[in-house]
């Protein structure tokens, strides 16, 4: 055990100590979909007993039908993972929450279509084709048109159609549209495991076109930071060394979330995690790490297309006081 | 048979309403029951007698005209007769003996107890075997004979009977008459009791009344001062005969019914 | 005098303004809606032949697969999952059978309780589940209650409203011979409106008792650890389609035995019902 | 002669083991239900009692932000949503109603197709959207068939059921006079049966109308371009709660009004059965 | 009227099993009715008398022996009769007008002349003025005479007719039955017409049937050998009051109706 939390601080800025809660506390996580390997370090620290060393009874809890903003607030759940668009749009409605952590250090989804029906290469490849959006259009065509325009296309020649609930492949593999905004730790992972050729442009490659941004992340309420800032530090801090651990040993993160969740294809899983294990962290100084210019830059681009009437505050969007170590902060 | 009056009818018309067309029922009906007596009603088909009924239990409220029992007038104040109703709205999900003994049950009386009586009785109604059939599997005659059955055993002091014997055979129907007398005299009952059967009604009365075709009108009352008990007078028995044709003559005088009004008269003759 | 000869007129216009103005609501909504039903097939027909290529290879499992499925995950879905499901389900429909008569009962007693009643059925069950889930969890937890509601508010509905319309229907001249026998309105409604109601009643609690499981699995979409909703949930997100497609199956399986356990006891409660159809009853069983 | 003496004996018992094995069906069943219902219940009261801080603040809309977003939207919604899901509701409507009542022919025709029937119709009730959405999509592309078919999908089942059993529940005694008086099946089924069903097809028609709108909401999240179930899902997606509490409101009005279309059509077309009714009938209007 | 048989009944027998219980209605019932012959049926209610009505029509089918209608045996074959059955049966969505065009209706006739034809004959069925009124509104002899008159618009050879004058009274009914034999000898029409009426019995038919009571045997046949048309025939003749006198002693002869077996007796008597 020494030296895993030797080679772990790597991951925490350097922590081997943690925070305790004051007293034993029994804390609900409300996840953001389904269990899946984005959430591996939750199931790290539950099964490893991180969150019994830090005095928690943690009980993770599957999605509900609702927005995690509106659970945390309620004061149902004390935690919970969204991601940085809603919870943009819930500050900017003036919901009392914070986010805590960024579990995954960049934007890991992007455009994909089936190399062998529309190929592309690059964010120009794109115009012309046929796009099938979940549901929010004005944030999705905005990301495709900045994209387009920084490849110098013409923006607004990509075509929307609403998908819903429907499986994206299947449709694409029929020409119903051809291209998807995926997560590719996860729909791209799958894809690849069947065999299915396909063409992606990850945000990641383009952060200087559209801006970064979390997703997902861990947040919670005003509420909780401030009259129990105690129980957000341990539980921040055994989550990081869930993370920490899902980095180091992705094969073991991922069986230990089979064990919890069987229902979840193991081939799937585990290249996920494999996948992913480069992800968390990435270049940040510690896993978690949130910088302020990534959401004053998301706040901006959602203003510029008038997706939101007014920015955010992004300084109190968010806060690493509860990470565990210490790094530069200018480093992030 | 006391003198004291137990049913009155004052004045009593009522009309019925129905998109544009009106039906006159009945027209300035009075008459007075005495507690004990044995009245008998009868008249053209459509006539306002079972609408009669359905006033003096209550159901309905009269247009004008006022209806007493027992010196307290009825306001939609149900209860205080038995009525037996003319189709008879036997209840379908009941067999037979549970439909029978609905009169006790809604007087609390204990089922079990009820039950018993009702046993005691089915044999006279030619019903002993089919306590529990339903009353969809029973023949016209029968639904009848247990609606009747009750009827009495609803126990109540007045007797609203709407062609009681309508679908029984001779025999069933004298047998049921004699019945229905001994208890009417031992009980003493006050019985209302409509009938088509000239025989019948003079048979069994003390009173006839006769009703004019719509808008029914009492048009003649007949005392029958026939001896009593009746079951030993021959059926040809030629007061009976006398007082039949008499009746009959009230019955003829009267013309055909009157068609509905196509458009409203004014009820209250302004 | 005036009046004695104005009043007849004015009610012979107003019969036949009434007929007219009958006629004619019910021609335009006739034909509203047969407009309706002609254009919406004409739109469903255009569209379905302007498919081009319908492959249905690999949408769905082939039936080894769900097999494959079950044979896995047996254990964990008879004795976690379907129990759960299960008991969510028949508390949910038991508490929607209560609820659902008593609403009926309160609808038909008076008439204010109606126009309040009503309005609230109606949005009851066109509010998105999701507008209510944070209400149910904030009053229940985690746990089962939401769950449950979820059935209770999917079963109630079709329970009520046909207990309604049966009470409604009971013969008017039964009733009218029971106050007639000086019956209170509570026994007139036991004696008589009650089992004049129970075809109608039964044949909502039949609607309910097909919509039950799914609400159960429904609930388990707000929040739950357990059920077939969460396996049918993780496993279509885990792009595992036997797993779903099991799960989906088990949920219609669950369904249809519910379904022919109302009809059983129709059949066993309703015997005069039946008696009486007999003759022309088709078929044997509890079908 | 020893069969004329076992025969009644056999009988007797036979008899005796029927009454047996229905009230033992009964008191299980019943017991079951009963409960079901007093442990669901207290599941629910447990755990609404243990709740700890209920906050509401921040979670629900105030009325007046409702209000506001109706100010800003009202030409969007008026022009473009409500009129979309409107269209779609009723062509979904009118096409549940012909087909619920050919189901509800059919199943009443002959008890082989009410054999295969009725498992197809408890199927698909319990098939959850998102089973179907990649189907729909497939044979209809995204237009607006998938929501028509979502809306006759949520819509044909109470009817097609409470007519079926409407059908089955006419008086047998009438039937059988129109046979004997020469009527082809056909004629007696018109004749007859169809009338007899009407009140409780309406029955069926009123629930339907009161699911119908939230079918195409429904239908909506599949996948639209406009519709209010366009409208819910947006606003709910990019946390505008005022929106999508406007949505609801307008979901629940539009079902309401349905509703209120369906008893006014009941009223008038089935004036035999309010004017039977009249007598007791306690209230006015077509409520 | 010919010697040609018309209806053939022969050694039928029909018994009714409900749970345990078994009702015979009729037991081993044969009788020939000639083409244009008027018989009536007389028994004690529950004697199977609309039950062989029901066999005669097609909608029950006997336990043993058979029925023929015109030389061909009835199996299921309905249509062949005009059927009034006991209780009314008037469909309750339809205005009194439209129930009694369901016959021609059914028939293919255009719904516009049957009215016309059923307009016609309103006035003498005291319904003139009830054309638009639903069953709901009608007194109970209005829809007595509503079912008779949908049964005459039928317009088939055969009539069965159960209990048809039941409910009226006797100055509509006394001008109903001359109607009915007026139309009787007219049209060359076959009628059997259950009454519980003696004297209706006789007045009427050419043949009175006796029904023993439950199970229903014929007990007796009575040949009605006065002269027609007998409109003439005072009520009071002697003759008639002779066959009266005979039938109900046929009646009364036949003791109570038996109550129904407990268990079932053997049908076919191995
Ligand atoms: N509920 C009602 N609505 C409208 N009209 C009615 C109603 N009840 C009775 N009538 C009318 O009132 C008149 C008298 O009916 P009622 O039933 O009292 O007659 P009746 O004397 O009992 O006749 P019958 O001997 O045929 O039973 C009839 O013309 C009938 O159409
Ligand atoms: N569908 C049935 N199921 C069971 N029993 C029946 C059925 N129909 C008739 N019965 C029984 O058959 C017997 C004869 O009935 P039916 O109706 O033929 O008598 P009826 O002679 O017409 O009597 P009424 O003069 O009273 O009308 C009755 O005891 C009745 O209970
Ligand atoms: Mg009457
Ligand atoms: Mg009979």
């Amino acid at each position: 055990r020494a030296q895993d939390d030797e080679e772990l601080a790597q991951y925490l800025g350097g922590a081997t100590e943690f925070a305790r809660a004051d007293e034993r506390t029994a804390v609900t996580l409300v996840l953001d979909w389904v269990p899946n390997t984005n959430h591996l370090g939750f199931y790290v620290a539950q099964a490893l007993g991180y969150y019994d060393e830090a005095n928690l009874d943690v009980t993770v809890q599957e999605p509900t039908d609702l927005q995690v903003e509106t659970v945390v607030v309620s004061g149902a759940a004390e935690f919970g993972v969204s991601y940085q668009e809603v919870a943009t749009y819930a500050l900017a409605d003036e919901t009392p929450i914070i986010s805590l952590a960024a579990i995954i250090q960049h934007n890991t989804s992007g455009f994909v279509t089936l190399h062998d029906q529309d190929p592309i290469e690059r964010p120009a490849d794109m115009a012309g084709l046929v796009y099938g959006g979940f549901g929010q259009p004005e944030l999705e065509l905005a990301v495709l048109d900045r994209l387009l325009e920084c490849d110098g296309a013409e923006p607004g020649t990509i075509e929307y159609v609403d998908v819903g609930y429907a499986d994206a492949i299947p449709l694409m593999e029929r020409d119903r549209f051809d291209l998807v905004w995926i997560y590719y730790a996860w729909t791209g992972i799958e894809a690849e495991l069947r065999g299915v050729d396909l063409d992606a442009i990850m945000l990641m490659d383009y952060l200087d076109c559209v801006p970064d941004y979390y997703t997902p992340i861990l947040i919670t309420s005003h509420t909780m930071v401030e009259e129990h800032p105690d129980v957000v530090a341990a539980f921040v801090q055994a989550t990081a060394r869930g993370f920490a651990y899902a980095i180091a040993y992705p094969n073991e993160a991922a069986d230990i979330l089979l064990e919890a969740v069987p229902e979840l294809d193991a081939d799937l899983v585990h290249a996920s995690a494999e996948w992913l294990a480069a992800q968390f962290m990435a270049d940040a100084p510690r896993w978690g790490q949130q910088s302020v210019e990534v959401w004053q830059g998301f706040s901006d681009f959602l203003v510029e297309h008038g997706i939101l009437d007014e920015g955010i505050d992004a300084e109190a969007a968010f806060t690493n006081e509860f990470l565990p170590g210490t790094v530069d902060e200018d480093a992030g | 048979m006391s003198e004291r009056p137990c049913i009155e009818v004052r004045a009593v018309s009522k009309t019925f309403r129905d998109d544009g067309r009106a039906v006159q029922a009945l027209a300035d009906v009075s008459f007075t029951a005495r507690s004990g007596e044995f009245v008998t009603i009868i008249g053209p088909s459509g006539s306002g007698k079972s609408t009669l009924f359905n006033l003096i239990s209550g159901l309905t409220e009269p247009d004008t005209g006022e209806i007493m029992i027992d010196g307290r007038p009825v306001r939609r104040d149900t209860g205080l007769v038995g009525l037996m109703p003319q189709r008879d709205l036997l209840l379908p999900w009941r067999t037979v003996l549970n439909n029978v003994i609905l009169g006790p049950e809604l007087d609390g009386v204990s089922k079990r107890a009820a039950r018993r009586r009702a046993r005691e009785m089915m044999p006279l109604f030619g019903l002993a075997g089919f306590e529990n059939a339903y009353p969809d599997t029973l023949s016209g005659g029968m639904r009848q004979r247990a609606a009747l059955l009750r009827t009495f055993l609803t126990d109540r002091d007045i007797l609203l009977l709407d062609e009681p014997f309508g679908p029984l055979d001779a025999l069933t129907r004298r047998e049921l008459q004699r019945w229905l007398l001994d208890i009417w005299h031992r009980f003493r009952k006050t019985i209302l009791f409509i009938t088509h059967d000239v025989e019948e009604a003079v048979y069994l009365a003390d009173r006839v009344l006769v009703f004019s075709a719509r808008p029914g009108r009492i048009v003649k009352e007949l005392t029958v001062d026939l001896p009593r008990p009746r079951s030993s007078i021959s059926l040809l028995s030629e007061d009976l005969r006398r007082l039949e044709a008499e009746l009959l003559e009230a019955l003829e005088g009267n013309g055909p019914a009157s068609t509905p009004e196509r458009v409203e008269s004014d009820p209250d003759g302004s | 005098m005036s009046t004695l000869l104005t009043r007849p007129v004015a009610r012979r216009w107003q019969t036949l303004f009434q007929d007219v103005t009958r006629a004619l609501v019910l021609v335009v909504v006739g034909g509203l809606a047969l407009t309706m039903f002609v254009t919406g097939t004409a739109q469903l027909v255009r569209e379905a032949t302007e498919t081009k290529n319908l492959s249905l290879e690999d949408i769905f499992p082939s039936p080894r697969a769900i097999a494959g499925a079950w044979q896995a995950h047996q254990d964990l879905l008879l004795q976690q999952h379907i129990p759960q499901t299960l008991w969510e389900t028949l508390a949910g429909l038991s508490i929607a059978l209560v609820l659902g008569l008593v609403i009926a009962a309160l609808m038909d007693f008076s008439t204010v309780l109606r126009w309040i009643l009503y309005p609230i059925l109606v949005v009851s069950q066109t509010i998105p589940i999701f507008a209510i889930a944070i209400l149910l969890i904030l009053i229940f937890g985690f746990g089962t209650g939401p769950k449950i509601m979820v059935v209770v508010l999917f079963c109630f509905f079709p329970i009520a409203l046909n207990t309604f319309a049966g009470l409604q229907g009971a013969d008017p001249e039964l009733i009218s011979l029971l106050r007639a026998m000086g019956a209170s309105s509570f026994q007139t409604w036991t004696k008589a409106r009650l089992p004049a109601a129970m075809p109608s009643f039964f044949s909502g609690l039949r609607i309910a008792a097909t919509y039950s499981v799914v609400g159960a699995i429904f609930g388990e979409y707000i929040t739950a650890q357990y059920g077939l909703g969460v396996y049918l949930k993780r496993s279509y997100s885990s792009f595992r389609l036997d797993q779903a497609y099991l799960a989906i199956l088990l949920t219609a399986l669950l369904s249809m035995l519910l379904v022919l356990l109302v009809n059983l006891v129709e059949r066993l409660t309703l015997r005069w019902y039946y008696t009486a159809r007999r003759a022309s009853w088709r078929g044997p069983g509890i079908y």
